[in-house]
């Protein structure tokens, strides 16, 4: 633990070890709670973050399950249902194709068919993201497709607080909560108050505040985002960065205000270009505050390519802080 | 097949599920009516010559089991106790409605009554049921699922997921398979290379057996052991419940799929005259009996309709409402 | 048939009629080409659109499959690299989320996975859209999720040559093609001309003129679009309609044009409206057009609800031509 | 269980598999050195321990025939006749490689070769397997389409769906399940409630049998038995090879999860080893005389390295390519 100047007392950790932690405390604190997906008992979890825990709380709140994503998925909101509070996990997005059926037409659907009868109180968290030479079928964002769907928050932890604090906070949700997790972030580090707890998850939140630009991330584009304003900061030029945090529902009043300050919008995204959920902010923008925008509205988001394999492809496929700069100046221009 | 009267287990009442059969035929001949009236919109799917699986399944359950059913579930709403008049409101899009109006004829709802509806995806309740199962098995209690859907439905993965983890966490789940020889148009060995699902199903490891689903009596007596199998935690059991539907798969379809002489082979067996017939046979049922039975379920249905017609429908200001939970400020 | 004014000889057919002989001449065509999907023989096709052709080609060319979405899409692409040409239809778009992981993760990646050495020429069918009152599982539009997806192509007609040609324009693709079909438009009419073939497809069409207002419009929107004209006609008010035919590869130089002319921009879709396709649209205009912009971006989008089942609701969900008209207006104002 | 020499079939050349056996072993050592030191990258996969399925499967396969694999298949790739300089180039993301250097090491393809990949959604090519004989049939040419997977595939609904529709249609396909007993972390016992796999295949109607995927002439033999089925149109086979995978799932596991005991059980069955010994005791195989097939692997490998080392990147200006078809204009 570190105490910073200002006082407040802080522990650095990974985000593996922030959302460990966030899982654990969800076990202890619930007895409804319980943890299923392929390999997060026995194997510790494909990344690692529930290593542990099938010791500390045994197999039937921690369980395997077959390689069965739909019908885990849909157990999960039957159990739901049936008054548990399950965190499902799967493996990673590009594998929740399996699952997309249960999630759309059942949990997302169940409390408006039944005319509010029900409510499916489901946790499901899903890895995500490119950035570790996966190739074409291993390396998908698209959060951005779950936003779409009305009946399900989608929340993306960026910082190391929101994955400590956003499963808690996810699971006080009445309404099925899918939580991404950054692949590429989970062994990264950051600083959490000591004093932290659960997160809203409501509100974007502006991670450096500035005047010249705004600045758009999430997930897995908000470090790119923030190294961006570093870089832009050492020029002159003063980038306030904004982290979605929640793109459903999707809070655009703090990007347009950030824009009334700024007059300039730059989107950052993992996704690819045509169709990610940049696609949303940037329109909510041109419908909202037009009058506001001095320059036009600069997007940097992955290529139109399923993403190659060789790092050097994979990495001129993705954002990346200079793209950001470049797209920064050329609003400035 | 059906036992004599004496031979039957203590708690089949063979008098009660004549009654729901015949409510159940008669309120699904109301509701071709009402769609070809344009009262109800939408898909309707009707269960006329398959009553005696609704009839026989959920009168086998107890008040604390759960019910996980399909777009064809008018009979299985009905016979689980959700009032004539909620059922009907729904399909009018009240919302004095059983899912208040939202959800139609394809979405029958009842959380009271755990009736868990009413899903249009074709074996998507499959694993929602074997979660209902997991939960109590998690939490528990000594209640059972039951999960109905089609032949048809067995061809899909979700089927197949579902009956594996069902097996291998043994909970506490019966699936009822109402195999009426047709998804849609597509006769059942058309679909699956193995028509004999009972078999198909064994191969999970649970125990799972063919009922002829023309009989009521046959119907319960099947679904009430697999209950107690289920509920004593010994695993989920698989029931195919060999049944026909004698209309066509929709209001929407024209039927041309099927021989006539197949259809009146089966209407031969149809479920209400059968067990009417025996239970005339042993004396249990008078002349005029199932006239009056008959009569007493038209008379329920003509309330409900007027009952239905009644309710109000939903103001269109709320219209995004039933989305996400309202939590009150 | 008939002769108009101008010479042109048309005759007059359902949406249902022309893709069904569009069907019919494919099959006639090659005999590579078959079909498949639930109840496309003997049933003749949910919506009655391949009526008659098992009889015509019999069972090896139309192929009534089992329930099992995932199985017989992913067939149907190891068919098309088998140097079949297969049309394979999803029943509606709802069950296409269990087809998604074939589609998404073979069919749109096979090609760059095998670094251009394979190539996937299957066309799949996919009726979609609301307005029969089927309620919350049954009245999706996805045709957006599709055209985020590099590898594939998303093709929404919306006419009856559209609905005629483009099957034949699929077929002589070498790469995935989505066919997305509206189910509300196959009972109604439209005129073909007698000569129209295989249509282009990679453009934007103008259905109508105009030069105060652009109207953009797919699929099932086009109609309210083009209503939603008419009435402003009457009221002196000259609007240009877009029809977009093409999500993916989208054609939004077309769209840009008729905005450097009119200035104004209303985007009609029946998909919810936050992440649709026309989010898409108005961020490419935001981000290329600003300047060419007088008036906000309007968007007319469908409510954000699992589609209710009564009338009066589902109709209030949607976009109407009262709804495009009174934005227009606003555009306008 | 294998046969002495004098009663093998005709075509089984033992030797040939004891040398594919090797030089697999050989490559993927080589792998796992390579991707220590940073050369390969990504997920790595490897299939020591299961030589004997991949050489034994492919070997039975005629030129036409297509094989579909999945992200453990660089031994079904070298099998199948893939040069190696070509598979590490694809590892080492060179446009030299097999794949142009987009795929990696889940993603070998080879159209020439009809090797059709190299998927790492598991369960995943099934379906596509299933196509791919449907357009043999449908073309009425005389291949076979082999389809590898392992016994975590079973579980996902994909192979339900695709056993059924090419029982059902009867089609040229084999699939092969090497069962390696672990999905990831998953012991097949906590994956499937019948862990007979063969047996759960065979209620779909199709041939189905359990061979020992530790011997690789078995796994021949078995093989072109399925393959003359499927060739001469009496519908798919199903092969459960049993068999062990050596080393952790993917480099990136630290293998917890399994007894040593168990491990060093399986190795006792190296198919190697045990095929070496067969050979030597018939006499067919002279002292050293595996000491020069590894020797001759390893000078392969060498030079497939240096080779592969030596291919191209590609320009970052084609990003875009191989994503549609470029059509010239
Ligand atoms: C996943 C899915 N695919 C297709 C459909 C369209 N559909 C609705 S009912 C039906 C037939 C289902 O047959 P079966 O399971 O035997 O039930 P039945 O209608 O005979 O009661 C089909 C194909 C659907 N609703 N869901
Ligand atoms: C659909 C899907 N779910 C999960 C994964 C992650 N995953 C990759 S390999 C694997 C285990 C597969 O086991 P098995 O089928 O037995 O093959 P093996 O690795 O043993 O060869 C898992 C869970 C995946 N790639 N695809
Ligand atoms: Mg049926
Ligand atoms: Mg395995």
């Amino acid at each position: 633990m570190t105490v910073t100047a200002a006082g407040s007392a802080t522990r650095t950790l990974t985000f593996r070890d922030a959302f460990g932690e966030g899982l654990r405390e969800a076990l202890a604190a619930d007895d409804r709670v319980f943890l299923m997906g392929e390999d997060v008992g026995r194997y510790g979890g494909c990344f690692g973050v529930s290593q542990g825990l099938l010791d500390e709380f045994g197999p039937e709140r921690v369980r395997d399950t077959p390689l069965s994503e739909s019908a885990f998925v849909g157990a999960g909101i039957g159990a739901a249902l049936g008054g548990t509070r399950p965190i499902v996990e799967i493996m990673t997005v590009n594998f929740a194709l399996l699952a997309l059926d249960q999630i759309v037409n059942t949990a997302a659907t169940l409390r408006h068919m039944s005319g509010g009868q029900l409510n499916v109180p489901l946790v499901i968290r899903i890895p995500t993201g490119p950035g570790r030479q996966l190739a074409a079928q291993h390396s998908h964002t698209l959060e951005g497709w779950f936003a779409h769907v009305p009946g399900l928050r989608v929340v993306t932890p960026a910082t190391v607080t929101d994955a400590r604090g956003m499963l808690a906070s996810a699971l006080a949700d009445p309404d099925p909560v899918l939580v991404f997790e950054q692949i590429a972030l989970y062994g990264a580090s950051g600083d959490l108050p000591v004093t932290a707890g659960p997160v809203d998850l409501d509100r974007a939140a502006i991670r450096r505040p500035g005047h010249d630009v705004t600045v758009v991330g999430y997930g897995g584009s908000l470090a790119p985002a923030l190294a961006a304003a570093e870089q832009l900061a050492a020029g002159g030029v003063s980038a306030e960065v904004v982290d979605l945090r929640t793109l459903r529902p999707l809070d655009s009043a703090t990007v347009l205000e950030s824009v009334a300050r700024t007059h300039r919008l730059v989107v950052v995204d993992n996704a690819w270009r045509s169709g990610g959920p940049t696609a949303e902010v940037v329109a909510r923008v041109a419908e909202q505050a037009l009058d506001e925008l001095d320059a036009a509205i600069e997007r940097v988001a992955a290529a139109e390519v399923p993403l190659p394999y060789p790092r050097h492809l994979e990495e001129a496929a993705l954002p990346s802080a200079d793209r950001v700069v470049a797209a920064a100046r050329r609003a400035l221009a | 097949m059906s036992k004599l009267a004496s031979e039957r287990s203590v708690q089949t009442d063979p008098q009660a599920l004549l009654t729901t059969m015949i409510r159940i035929r008669r309120l699904e001949e109301r509701c071709a009516a009402l769609y070809s009236a344009g009262a109800i919109r939408g898909f309707l799917h009707l269960c006329v010559g398959e009553e005696a699986v609704a009839a026989g399944v959920l009168d086998a359950l107890g008040p604390d089991d759960a019910v996980v059913s399909t777009y064809r579930e008018h009979g299985h709403a009905l016979a689980r106790g959700i009032p004539m008049a909620a059922l009907l409101a729904e399909m009018f899009g009240r919302t004095t409605g059983c899912s208040h109006g939202r959800g139609g004829s394809m979405h029958l709802f009842d959380a009271a009554r755990r009736f868990y509806g009413g899903n249009a995806i074709v074996a998507g309740g499959i694993p929602l049921a074997t979660g209902l199962a997991l939960a109590d098995r998690y939490r528990d209690r000594p209640w059972v699922t039951a999960c109905l859907f089609g032949d048809g439905a067995v061809a899909e993965g979700e089927f197949h997921e579902s009956l594996n983890l069902a097996a291998l966490w043994r909970l506490p789940v019966v699936f009822c398979c109402e195999n009426n020889r047709y998804a849609m148009g597509t006769a059942l060995e058309r679909s699956h290379a193995e028509t004999d699902l009972a078999l198909r199903a064994g191969s999970y490891g649970l125990r799972a057996w063919a009922v002829d689903g023309m009989d009521a009596v046959a119907v319960r007596e099947a679904t009430a052991l697999a209950v107690d199998t289920a509920r004593t935690g010994a695993g989920p059991c698989f029931l195919e419940l060999r049944t026909y539907r004698f209309r066509a798969h929709s209001m929407y379809d024209a039927d041309r799929y099927r021989d006539r002489a197949e259809i009146d082979e089966w209407k031969d067996r149809d479920p209400i005259d059968r067990l009417a017939t025996l239970l005339t046979d042993e004396g249990l049922l008078g002349a005029g009996g199932r006239a009056a039975l008959e009569a007493a379920a038209d008379a329920e249905i003509d309330e409900a309709v007027a009952v239905a017609e009644a309710g109000p429908i939903e103001p269109v200001e709320d219209l995004t409402r039933h989305v996400t939970t309202e939590v009150p400020a």
